[in-house]
C-alpha cells in the first residue's frame, strides 16, 4: 500500500466571499483552545496568561489581544486562545506555556470562524443577531443563538467582526451570514 | 423576556434554557436522607403567584446556571444570581 | 326551554323576544352537599353529571370571575384519544365516546367535529412509536392507523413533501379526533346543570377552606361562608393557590401555554394536523380561522400571556410544513394558564383532608379531557370510588414510582 | 381617464399615473393613493360583503381599523386574503378582487343569508343542527364552513421571502402623528437612541387628514418638516410602513415592517421584516379611532366614517360622494361639514345628536341614497360622514393584561393605571384630544425620558397650534328601529343581538363577546367594540365603568404568518449538521435520514442492489464476516476535566466510575433524578484528571446541561470542567473481525494485540503517520470493535483513507440501518429502549445499579412501582414462522386471551432482519420476560395488519456470551 497521510481539509473549503463591497471569508488558518480555570488557581493562570502571552484574562463580554493572539471569555471559568497556528497540535503549545496552570482543551476544530466585514455589516447582523452589536466597542464578545445556531462574536473593527459557530452546521451558518448580506445590499 | 445576567448584561430570555424552582438546589443526600424527602425534592412545588425563584440556564451563552428571582404574575426579575454562588450560601460545597 | 329547530323559527317570528337566560343568577345557599371550586370546563361537566347521572341534588359551582373563563375558554379545541399509556388512553377514549353523544345529552350544539387528527412523524424510531400507540389504542376499543407518505400526500397535498427539512416519513391518523366549539361546551353544562338545579355562582371567589380535625366543612368566599359536606377542588391553572388554602403543595406548576387564531379563510384544512419535529398543531374553525399552537413558554407564570419567541418558534413550524399559510394573518394571540403535573398526567383523587377532594394537572390536555373528568370527579364525589378509567390518577403516585408519562421526560413539568 | 371623483388638492402625485385592477377592470390612480382612496377615485362604493348576511359594504374608514373593504390582493400564490383596501399603497399593475360572495359582488347569491337574519340572530347555531345526530357533520357543518370565512388561502407555497431582525434603542416611539413626531423630535434633540415607528407610508398621522395649522404652517409641512429633520439624525431610525404590533415582557416591542408590499416586484428582497425591538422605554402615540352609532341600516355603500371622509378629502383629493350628509354626537360633525365646504362639495345636511336630531334609517341597495331622520323627512345623499366620537388607541397598554379605564369626558376608554413597564402614552391615545395639547405631551413626556434616562434637556420648546375644541356627547343608539342597526359590521352584529345577549343571560362583557361575536373578526372590533359595549350597559341598565371592557391582545394589526416565521422555511427551517465523511458518503450512493439536526448515512447503496434491504443486509454481514466502517461522530463527546472529575463522574453515572483505571473505558448509565434511564454511553479515562465522555446523538445537549447544573448547582466546589467536543473529532467505528487487522495499518506504533490492548481500552495515539488521534476499544456490534477518532478537519480525509486501507479485507462503509441491525441482534439497547419511560431494571441492566453510593436518581430508583417482579423486562423476540418479518411497536398478547388493554403483555421496542441468522429478530419489553424465554406469544400490530406468533428468547441474538468483543 502506498503510504497515506491525513490532509486537513477547511470547512467550507477556504470560502471567501464578496457581496456589493462586503466580505465573509473562512478563517481556516486559527487554531482555538479553551482553557478553564482550576477551582481556585484563577491567579496563577492569569499570571501564567501574563508571562505567556503579555495577555490579561479578559472580562466577561470582553476579549484582549496581544499580536496575533486573542482571548475571549467564554464562561465564568473559561475562556479560548485564538491565534494562526497551522498544524494539529495548538493544545501543546499552549499547555506549554501554561504549565498546568490551566485544565485546556483543542478547540479548532469544533468551530467555524467567518470574519466579515464591510459597509453593510452592521445591517445585514441586525437581521440575525439579537445583542446590541451597534454599542459593542471593538473587542467586545458575546455569545448568543443565531437562526438557531449558537454563535459567538468578537467586534475586530469599526464594521468588522468575527463570528464563531460549531463547525458541523458551517454550511447552514455560512447560509445565514452571507442571506442577510444578501437582504440588505 | 431579558434575564440581567450578573456577569454579561441584559440577555434576551430566548438565549435561556428554564429548569424550574430553585429548591432544585437543595438537593437531599441520597445516601442519608428518607426516600420521603427526596420525593418532594423531586415532585412537590410551592408554585407560588408571585415572586418566585428559579434556574434558568445560560445554554446560548457563557453556559452559567443562574437563580433568577421574578414574579410569576407581572414577569418582573426582580434579582438574577449566579447558581454556584447560591448554591455555596445555601451550604452546599463538595 | 328545550332548543329545536322549531324554536328557533318560533322566536325568529316573533322577533327574538321569547329567548330564556340559559342559566340562573342565584345567590349562595348557607351550605349544599356538595361545593365545586371552579366554573371551567371541568367544574361545570362535574356538576352536570353530578345531577344527571348520580342524582345529587345539592350542589354549587363557585367561580371567581364569569362562568367558562378558565382554560375552557382559553383553548385550541382539540378532542382525541391518542395516547398511549394504560393509565390514559381508556379514560381519552371513555372521555370521546362521551362528546359523540354530548349534544344530544345536554341539548346544546357544541359543534362537536370529528374531523380526524393527524400526527406527522418524520423518523423510523418515531413511526415505531406511533405504531405501539396505535396498537394501544386499538387495543383500548379506540380508532387508530398509521398511514404512509403517499397516503398523507393524497390527504393532505399542501404539506411541504418536496422540500422540508424533516420529509415526512408517516402519521398516526385517528379519524374520530376533531375539534369542539369551546366556549359552547362551558355553556351547554352550565345549562344543563342549572336546569337540574345545581346554583352556579359567578364572581364568587373562594378565599379559605374550612378544615377542622382533618376534616373538610366548607369554605370561605368572597360572598361569605358557605358549608358543605365535600368541597371538589376543580380550578385547574390555579390549582396550587387553591390547593394552598387547605395547606397543600402539589406537584404542579403552572405554565401559560399560548395559541393563535387567523384570520377567516374559506375552508383550507379538513381536520387536525401536528407537527411534532415543528411544535406546531393546527385545525381550521367553522368561522374560518387558522386556530393553531405550539409548546408551552417554559417558565413558570400566572399571567395569561406568553412571550415572542414561542410565537415565532410555532409559525415557524407552520410555516415549514404547510408553506401555504404565509400569507394567511394571525389575528390573535393567547395565553391560558396550565396546571403542569410532574409526569404530564392528571390528579382525580381524595385529598388527605376527609372531604376535601383534587381534580387537577391537566397539563394542556384538559379540554379533551372536559366530559370525562366531570364524569369521573362526579363519579368520585358521588360514590367514594375512582371511576375505573380514572384509577391511575391518583395523587400519591410518584410515592409509588407509578408515574404516567406519556413523554418520557421525567419530573420536569415544563417539558411535558 | 375617469377618476370622476378626483378633486384638487391632497398628497396625491398627480404626475405618476398609476394603472390597477379592481375585479377585472382596469382603473387608474395616483402615487400616494391607497386602494380604497383610488377606488373612491373612480366611483366604486360597494367593495365587499359582510361576513354573515352577506350585505353590501363600502369603505368604512381610511386606516388600519377597516372592517369592511377586505380585498383579495395580488395573484396566483401570491394572493393575500383579506387585505384592508385602505392600507394598500397603490402601485403599478396593482390586482385586487373582491371576496366573500358567490356570483358577482354586486349580484351574490349569499344575500338570501340577510331574509333569514330572524332566524340567524346570536347563537342560533348552538340552539339546532343537533338532529339527526348524523345530519351535523355530514350536511350542516360542511354548509356552515363553506359560508364562512372570508377571503381564500391560494393552496400554493407563498412564493415571498421575510426576515426578522434585532433591533436596540433607548425610546421606541410608536406612531408619528402630532404626539409621536413631537416626542420624537424632542428626544433626538437629547441625544437618545430613538426609534419612531408609524403603519402609514407617510409620517404625520391625522396631520395629513386634517386642515390644522401647526408653527404656523400647515399640519402636513410640519410634519413632513420635522420628518426630514428627524431623517437627518444619526440616532434616529424612522420606520414607515411599520406597525408595532406587540408590547411583550421588558420592553420588548414586536414590529412588523413591510418593505415590498408596495412595489410591484420584490426583486427576492424581504416582502416583511419583523422586528424585535429592545427599548428602555416606549412611547405610545397611536392617535384614536372614530367609531359610529346605531341607527336604522347604519351598513350601507357610503356611509362612512367622518374622519374618512376628511383624510379622503384633505390627503387624498378624493370627494366621497357629491352630496354628503353627516351625523354626529361632537364637534368633529361640524369640522366635516367645514372640510367639504371648502372643497365645494355638497352638504345636504348635518344632523347633530346634540341638538335632538337623528338619523332613523338609510335607503339605497348597493350604496346610500338617502337617509330619513327622526322627524320623518327624506334627505338625499350619496355619502353619510358619521361620528359617534374617537376611541383612544390603548391597545398596546392591554398587552400585559392591563385594563383600560372609563373617562367620560372623552366617552371612551383611556390606559388604566397598569402599564406594561416602561411605557407611557401621548396624545389621542391618552385621551389627549386636541391638536395643541398633543404636541405639547409628546414634547413632554421625551422631556421626562430623557431626563429619566440621564440624557441632557433637549432645546427649544413644543410646537404651536390652535387648541381647537373637543366637545361629545354620549350618544350610542338611536332608539325605536324598526330597522336593524349594526354595531360590529364585518362580524353582522346588531343592536339586537346585543340586547338578545343580555336576555340570554350572556352578561359578563366577554360573554357577550363570546356569544354574539362582538369584536373577533379581522379589524377586532376597533370601531364597535366600546358601542356593544355602551349598548350592553344600556341593556343591564349599569354603567359604562361597571361593565367593563374586553382587552387587547397583540396583535395590534394582524400579521402575515409568514412573517412570523421569517427566514425559516424549507430546507433552513433549521440548521443541518453534517458529518465530517458528508461529503464523502454523498460520493458513495449515501442515502442520508434525520438524527436530530444531523443528517447520517442510513446505508450505501451499491450497483445492482434493489432496495435498501439489500445494502442494508450487505453492510451488516460484511461487518460479521470482516470489517465495516461507520462514522459516529453525532455521539455527544465531552471533555471532563479537574481534580474531581473522577468523583463528579461517580455520582451523574447510576454505576461506579471513581476507580476507572486511566487508559480504559466504561459503560455507564445515566439516570434522572426520578430514578429512570434517561442516557447511555461511554467514558474514557485519558489521565488522572482528564476524562471523556460520549452521550447518544439524542441528548447530548442534555446531558452536558445536567452535568453543569451537577457542577455549578450541587457540587460548586468539585473541580470539574466541561466542554463539549462533539463536532471536533470525526469519529468512526470500525468494526468485525478484521477490524485489528485493519486498524494495525492506520494506527502508528501502537501493540493493538489483545493483551495490550484489551476489550474496553483507550489510548491517545497518532494515525497515518502522525495525526494525532484517540482510540478507543468499544463495541456496539458484538463484533471485535473499534473506535478511532481525529480532528474534524481530517475527517474527509480519514474516511477515505481507512477506505483505502480497507481494501484488502473488502471492508464495507455501513449506515446507521446496518448499525441498528447489528446492535439489535447483539441486544445492545438504544433509543427505541431507553425512552425515558423505562428503568434499569426493565432494559436488563439493573445490576448496574451502584449500592453503594449516592448518585442522581439512585434514590428514586428503589420506589415499589418501579421494582415489581412481573415488570416489564427486555427479552428476545423471533417468529415462530422464521419467514415472517417483525414490526415494531407491536404489542404482545398470550395465545387465547382477548386483545384488550386489560391483557397486554408488553410490546416490541425494535426489529430488524439478521442476515447473520436469516430470520427476523426483535427487542422488546415482556411482562417478567427474562423468566418466559422459551415461551410462544402473539405479536400484535392491529395497524399494521399483522397478528404472529413469536418465540421469546435471549435479547442476545448473537454472540450471547461476547467471545467475539473481547476476542
Amino acid at each position: 500500500m502506498d503510504k497515506i497521510s491525513l490532509e486537513a481539509a477547511p470547512l467550507l473549503g477556504g470560502a471567501s466571499l464578496e457581496l456589493s463591497g462586503n466580505r465573509i471569508v473562512e478563517r481556516d488558518d486559527l487554531a482555538i483552545v479553551s482553557i478553564a480555570t482550576p477551582l481556585g488557581g484563577e491567579e496563577a493562570l492569569a499570571e501564567a496568561l501574563r508571562n505567556g502571552w503579555s495577555l490579561d484574562v479578559p472580562k466577561p463580554t470582553r476579549s484582549s489581544l496581544s499580536g496575533e493572539v486573542r482571548a475571549v471569555r467564554t464562561a465564568p471559568d473559561q475562556m479560548m486562545l485564538i491565534f494562526p497556528h497551522a498544524t494539529p497540535d495548538a493544545e501543546a503549545v499552549v499547555q506549554e506555556r501554561l504549565g498546568g496552570t490551566g485544565y485546556t482543551t483543542d478547540q479548532t476544530d469544533g468551530w467555524i470562524v467567518l470574519e466579515v466585514a464591510g459597509p453593510d455589516t452592521l445591517s445585514a447582523m441586525e437581521r440575525i443577531c439579537p445583542l446590541d452589536l451597534p454599542s459593542f466597542e471593538i473587542g467586545d464578545t458575546g455569545r448568543t443563538v443565531m437562526e438557531h445556531m449558537g454563535a459567538m462574536t468578537v467586534r475586530t473593527g469599526d464594521d468588522a467582526f468575527l463570528l464563531l459557530s460549531a463547525s458541523s452546521s458551517a454550511a447552514s451558518f455560512l447560509h445565514a451570514v452571507e442571506t442577510s448580506y444578501r437582504y440588505v445590499t | 423576556m431579558i434575564i440581567n445576567h450578573p456577569l454579561l448584561g441584559p440577555r434576551d430570555a430566548a438565549e435561556f434554557v428554564v429548569l424550574g424552582d430553585a429548591c432544585l438546589i437543595d438537593r437531599p443526600d441520597g445516601m442519608n436522607s428518607a426516600s420521603e424527602e427526596m420525593h418532594d425534592y423531586a415532585y412537590v412545588r410551592d408554585n407560588p403567584a408571585g415572586e418566585h425563584r428559579e434556574l434558568w440556564y445560560h445554554e446560548q451563552g457563557d453556559r452559567s446556571w443562574l437563580v433568577v428571582t421574578r414574579s410569576t404574575l407581572t414577569h418582573d426579575v426582580i434579582k438574577v444570581e449566579l447558581a454556584r454562588d447560591v448554591a455555596r450560601a445555601r451550604g452546599r460545597s463538595r | 326551554m328545550r332548543y329545536s329547530a322549531l324554536r328557533i323559527l318560533k322566536e325568529g317570528l316573533t322577533g327574538n323576544r321569547g329567548w330564556q337566560p340559559v342559566w340562573r343568577e342565584p345567590e349562595p345557599k348557607p351550605e349544599y352537599d356538595i361545593v365545586i371550586i371552579g366554573g371551567g370546563g371541568h367544574g361545570l361537566s362535574t356538576a352536570y353529571y353530578l345531577a344527571k347521572e348520580f342524582g345529587e341534588r345539592s350542589v354549587a359551582v363557585l367561580e371567581k370571575g364569569w362562568l367558562g373563563s378558565g382554560n375552557i375558554g382559553r383553548n385550541t379545541t382539540i378532542i382525541r384519544s391518542n395516547y398511549l399509556l394504560e393509565g390514559n388512553q381508556p379514560f381519552y377514549e371513555f372521555s370521546l365516546k362521551l362528546w359523540e353523544g354530548l349534544e344530544q345529552d345536554f341539548n346544546y350544539n357544541a359543534m362537536v367535529s370529528q374531523r380526524g387528527i393527524l400526527n406527522l412523524c418524520h423518523s423510523d424510531p418515531q413511526r415505531d412509536a406511533f405504531v405501539r400507540r396505535g396498537n394501544a389504542m386499538r387495543l383500548s376499543g379506540a380508532d387508530a392507523m398509521v398511514l404512509g407518505p403517499d397516503e398523507i400526500r393524497r390527504m393532505c397535498p399542501y404539506l411541504d413533501h418536496e422540500n422540508a427539512r424533516f420529509p415526512i416519513t408517516g402519521a398516526l391518523w385517528q379519524p374520530r379526533g376533531g375539534t369542539v366549539r369551546h366556549d359552547a361546551v362551558a355553556w351547554g353544562y352550565a345549562r344543563g346543570a342549572d336546569q337540574r338545579g345545581v346554583d352556579i355562582i359567578q364572581n364568587c371567589e373562594v378565599t379559605g377552606i374550612d378544615i377542622k380535625d382533618g376534616r373538610c366543612l366548607g369554605v370561605e368566599t368572597a360572598k361569605g361562608p358557605i358549608k358543605a359536606k365535600k368541597v371538589a377542588m376543580c380550578a385547574a391553572g390555579s390549582s396550587s393557590r387553591v390547593a394552598a388554602l387547605a395547606g397543600m403543595r402539589l406537584p404542579i406548576e403552572s405554565h401559560v401555554l399560548q395559541a393563535f387564531v387567523s384570520e377567516g379563510l374559506k375552508p383550507v384544512l379538513p381536520g387536525v394536523i401536528t407537527f411534532g419535529a415543528g411544535h406546531f398543531y393546527v385545525s381550521q374553525s367553522d368561522k374560518g380561522g387558522l386556530v393553531f399552537g405550539g409548546d408551552i413558554d417554559g417558565y413558570n407564570t400566572y399571567a395569561q400571556r406568553g412571550n415572542l419567541p414561542v410565537v415565532e418558534d410555532v409559525c415557524e413550524g407552520g410555516m415549514a410544513i404547510m408553506p401555504m399559510i404565509g400569507r394567511a394573518r394571525l389575528l390573535r394571540m393567547w395565553g391560558g394558564v396550565m396546571d403542569m403535573s410532574m409526569d404530564g398526567s392528571p390528579f382525580i383523587d381524595k385529598t388527605h383532608v376527609e372531604g376535601l377532594y383534587l381534580n387537577a394537572g391537566w397539563c394542556y390536555g384538559g379540554f379533551k379531557a372536559t366530559p370525562a373528568s366531570g364524569y369521573c370527579y362526579a363519579h368520585l364525589l358521588a360514590t367514594g370510588q375512582p371511576h375505573e378509567t380514572a384509577r391511575s390518577f391518583r395523587l400519591d403516585r410518584f410515592r409509588q414510582g407509578a408515574m404516567i408519562d406519556e413523554k418520557g421526560v421525567g419530573a420536569q413539568p415544563n417539558l411535558h | 381617464m375617469t377618476q370622476a371623483m378626483r378633486i384638487d388638492g391632497g398628497m396625491v402625485d398627480r404626475s405618476r399615473t398609476l394603472s390597477f385592477s379592481w375585479n377585472g377592470r382596469w382603473m387608474t390612480g395616483y402615487h400616494g393613493d391607497t386602494l380604497a382612496s383610488a377606488l373612491l377615485a373612480n366611483g366604486e362604493r360597494l367593495v365587499g360583503r359582510s361576513f354573515k348576511y352577506h350585505r353590501p359594504r363600502g369603505i368604512f374608514t381610511s386606516g388600519s381599523e377597516e372592517p369592511n373593504a377586505l380585498v383579495q390582493l395580488r395573484e396566483g400564490a401570491a394572493q393575500e386574503p383579506n387585505t384592508r383596501a385602505t392600507t394598500i399603497e397603490l402601485f403599478e399593475g396593482l390586482n385586487a378582487t373582491s371576496q366573500n360572495h358567490r356570483g358577482t359582488l354586486a349580484f351574490d347569491l349569499m344575500a338570501a343569508n340577510d331574509l333569514l337574519s330572524p332566524f340567524l340572530s346570536a347563537g342560533f347555531y348552538y340552539k339546532t343542527f343537533m338532529w339527526p345526530k348524523a345530519f351535523w357533520e355530514k350536511l350542516y357543518e360542511p354548509l356552515i364552513r363553506a359560508s364562512a370565512g372570508l377571503g381564500r388561502l391560494p393552496m400554493q407555497p407563498d412564493p415571498d421571502v421575510y426576515d426578522h431582525g434585532f433591533l436596540h434603542c433607548d425610546l421606541l416611539v410608536i406612531g408619528a402623528g402630532p404626539a409621536g413626531l413631537s416626542a420624537a423630535l424632542a428626544a433626538a434633540r437629547s441625544g437618545l437612541r430613538v426609534i419612531l415607528a408609524d403603519e402609514d407610508f407617510v409620517p404625520g398621522g391625522r396631520l395629513n387628514a386634517e386642515t390644522h395649522e401647526v408653527d404656523e404652517q400647515s399640519g402636513a409641512d410640519w410634519a413632513a418638516a420635522v420628518t426630514a429633520e428627524l431623517a437627518g439624525n444619526g440616532n434616529v431610525r424612522l420606520m414607515t410602513r411599520t406597525t408595532v404590533y406587540g408590547a411583550f415582557d421588558h420592553g420588548i416591542y414586536g414590529a412588523l415592517e413591510r418593505r415590498t408590499d408596495h412595489l410591484a416586484d420584490a426583486e427576492d428582497r424581504p416582502r416583511q421584516v419583523l422586528w424585535r425591538i429592545y427599548s428602555r422605554r416606549a412611547l405610545l402615540a397611536a392617535g384614536a379611532t372614530e367609531r359610529s352609532i346605531a341607527f336604522g341600516n347604519n351598513d350601507r355603500p357610503g356611509i362612512m366614517l367622518a374622519g374618512a371622509v376628511r383624510a379622503y378629502v384633505n390627503r387624498f383629493g378624493v370627494a366621497p360622494g357629491r352630496n354628503i350628509a353627516v351625523f354626529t354626537n361632537n364637534d368633529d360633525g361640524l369640522r366635516t361639514a367645514e372640510d367639504l365646504s371648502g372643497k365645494g362639495i355638497g352638504i345636504s345636511a348635518v344632523v347633530d345628536t346634540r341638538q335632538g336630531n337623528t338619523v332613523v334609517d338609510t335607503i339605497g341597495r348597493g350604496g346610500i341614497r338617502a337617509i330619513r331622520l327622526g322627524d320623518g323627512r327624506r334627505v338625499e345623499a350619496d355619502c353619510l360622514a358619521v361620528s359617534g366620537g374617537w376611541s383612544p388607541n390603548v391597545h398596546l397598554t392591554c398587552h400585559h393584561r392591563g385594563r383600560p379605564v372609563w373617562n367620560a369626558d372623552v366617552v371612551g376608554f383611556v390606559p388604566g393605571g397598569e402599564l406594561p413597564p416602561g411605557m407611557s402614552v401621548a396624545g389621542a391615545a391618552n385621551g389627549t384630544m386636541s391638536l395643541a395639547a398633543a404636541i405639547r405631551e409628546g414634547h413632554g413626556a421625551a422631556v421626562g425620558i430623557a431626563e429619566d434616562l440621564g440624557a441632557e434637556r433637549p432645546p427649544g420648546t413644543p410646537a404651536k397650534a390652535a387648541d381647537e375644541s373637543f366637545a361629545a356627547a354620549p350618544f350610542w343608539q338611536v332608539t325605536g328601529l324598526r330597522k336593524r342597526a349594526w354595531v360590529d359590521l364585518q362580524n353582522d352584529v346588531t343592536t339586537k343581538d346585543i340586547r338578545q345577549s343580555h336576555q340570554e343571560g350572556f352578561r359578563s362583557v366577554e360573554h357577550l363577546k363570546r356569544y354574539t361575536t362582538l369584536g373577533m373578526a379581522t379589524d377586532q372590533g376597533r370601531t364597535a367594540n366600546v358601542l356593544g359595549l355602551a349598548l350592553m350597559a344600556e341593556s343591564a341598565g349599569k354603567s359604562i365603568e361597571e361593565t367593563g371592557t374586553t382587552i387587547f391582545r397583540p396583535p395590534y394589526t394582524p400579521v402575515a404568518i409568514g412573517a412570523f416565521a421569517g427566514r425559516a422555511r424549507g430546507k433552513h427551517f433549521r440548521p443541518h449538521r453534517l458529518t465530517p465523511s458528508h461529503k464523502w458518503a454523498e460520493e458513495n450512493g449515501a442515502d442520508f435520514m434525520e438524527a436530530g439536526m444531523w443528517l447520517r448515512a442510513q446505508w450505501f447503496k451499491r450497483p445492482g442492489e434493489k432496495g435498501w434491504r439489500d445494502s442494508v443486509d450487505r453492510e451488516a454481514s460484511r461487518v460479521r464476516k470482516s470489517v465495516g466502517i461507520c462514522d459516529v461522530t453525532t455521539l455527544g463527546k465531552i471533555d471532563i476535566q479537574g481534580r474531581d472529575a473522577a468523583e463528579f463522574l461517580n455520582r451523574v453515572y447510576a454505576n461506579a466510575f471513581l476507580k476507572l483505571p486511566i487508559g480504559k473505558v466504561r459503560y455507564g448509565l445515566m439516570l434522572r433524578e426520578d430514578g429512570i434511564c434517561y442516557d447511555d454511553g461511554t467514558t474514557a479515562r485519558l489521565s488522572e484528571s482528564h476524562f471523556v465522555m460520549t452521550t447518544t446523538t439524542a441528548n447530548a445537549v442534555l446531558v452536558f446541561r445536567n452535568l453543569e447544573f451537577a457542577r455549578q448547582c450541587l457540587w460548586p466546589d468539585l473541580d470539574v470542567h466541561l466542554i463539549s467536543t462533539t463536532d471536533g473529532w470525526a469519529q468512526f467505528a470500525v468494526a468485525g473481525p478484521n477490524s485489528r487487522a485493519l486498524l494495525s495499518k492506520v494506527v502508528d506504533d501502537l501493540d493493538l494485540s489483545n493483551d495490550a490492548f484489551p476489550f474496553m481500552a483507550c489510548a491517545e495515539c497518532s494515525v497515518f503517520g502522525g495525526t494525532p488521534a484517540r482510540l478507543f476499544r468499544i463495541s456496539f456490534s458484538g463484533e471485535l470493535a473499534y473506535e478511532i477518532a481525529v480532528p474534524a478537519r481530517y475527517g474527509d480525509s480519514m474516511i477515505r483513507a481507512l477506505m483505502k486501507a480497507g481494501e484488502e479485507f473488502d471492508a464495507v462503509p455501513y449506515g446507521t440501518e446496518a448499525l441498528g441491525v447489528l446492535r439489535i441482534e447483539k441486544g445492545h439497547v438504544a433509543g427505541n429502549e431507553i425512552t425515558g419511560q423505562t428503568t434499569a431494571r426493565m432494559l436488563g441492566l439493573g445490576g448496574m445499579l451502584s449500592r453503594s453510593k449516592d448518585a442522581i436518581g439512585l434514590k428514586l430508583s428503589g420506589r415499589e412501582a418501579m421494582n415489581e417482579d412481573d415488570g416489564m423486562r427486555l427479552a428476545g423476540f423471533r417468529p415462530v414462522d422464521r419467514s415472517v418479518i417483525l414490526t415494531a411497536g407491536a404489542h404482545f398478547l398470550n395465545p387465547g386471551d382477548p386483545a384488550d388493554m386489560a391483557h397486554d403483555q408488553g410490546w416490541m421496542t425494535s426489529v430488524a432482519y439478521s442476515p447473520e441468522l436469516g430470520t427476523s429478530v426483535g427487542l422488546g419489553f415482556l411482562k417478567r420476560g427474562t423468566d418466559r424465554i422459551g415461551e410462544t406469544i402473539r405479536a400484535y400490530s392491529p395497524v399494521r395488519d399483522q397478528d404472529v406468533l413469536v418465540e421469546v428468547c435471549s435479547p442476545h441474538h448473537v454472540d450471547p456470551d461476547g467471545v467475539r468483543q473481547r476476542g
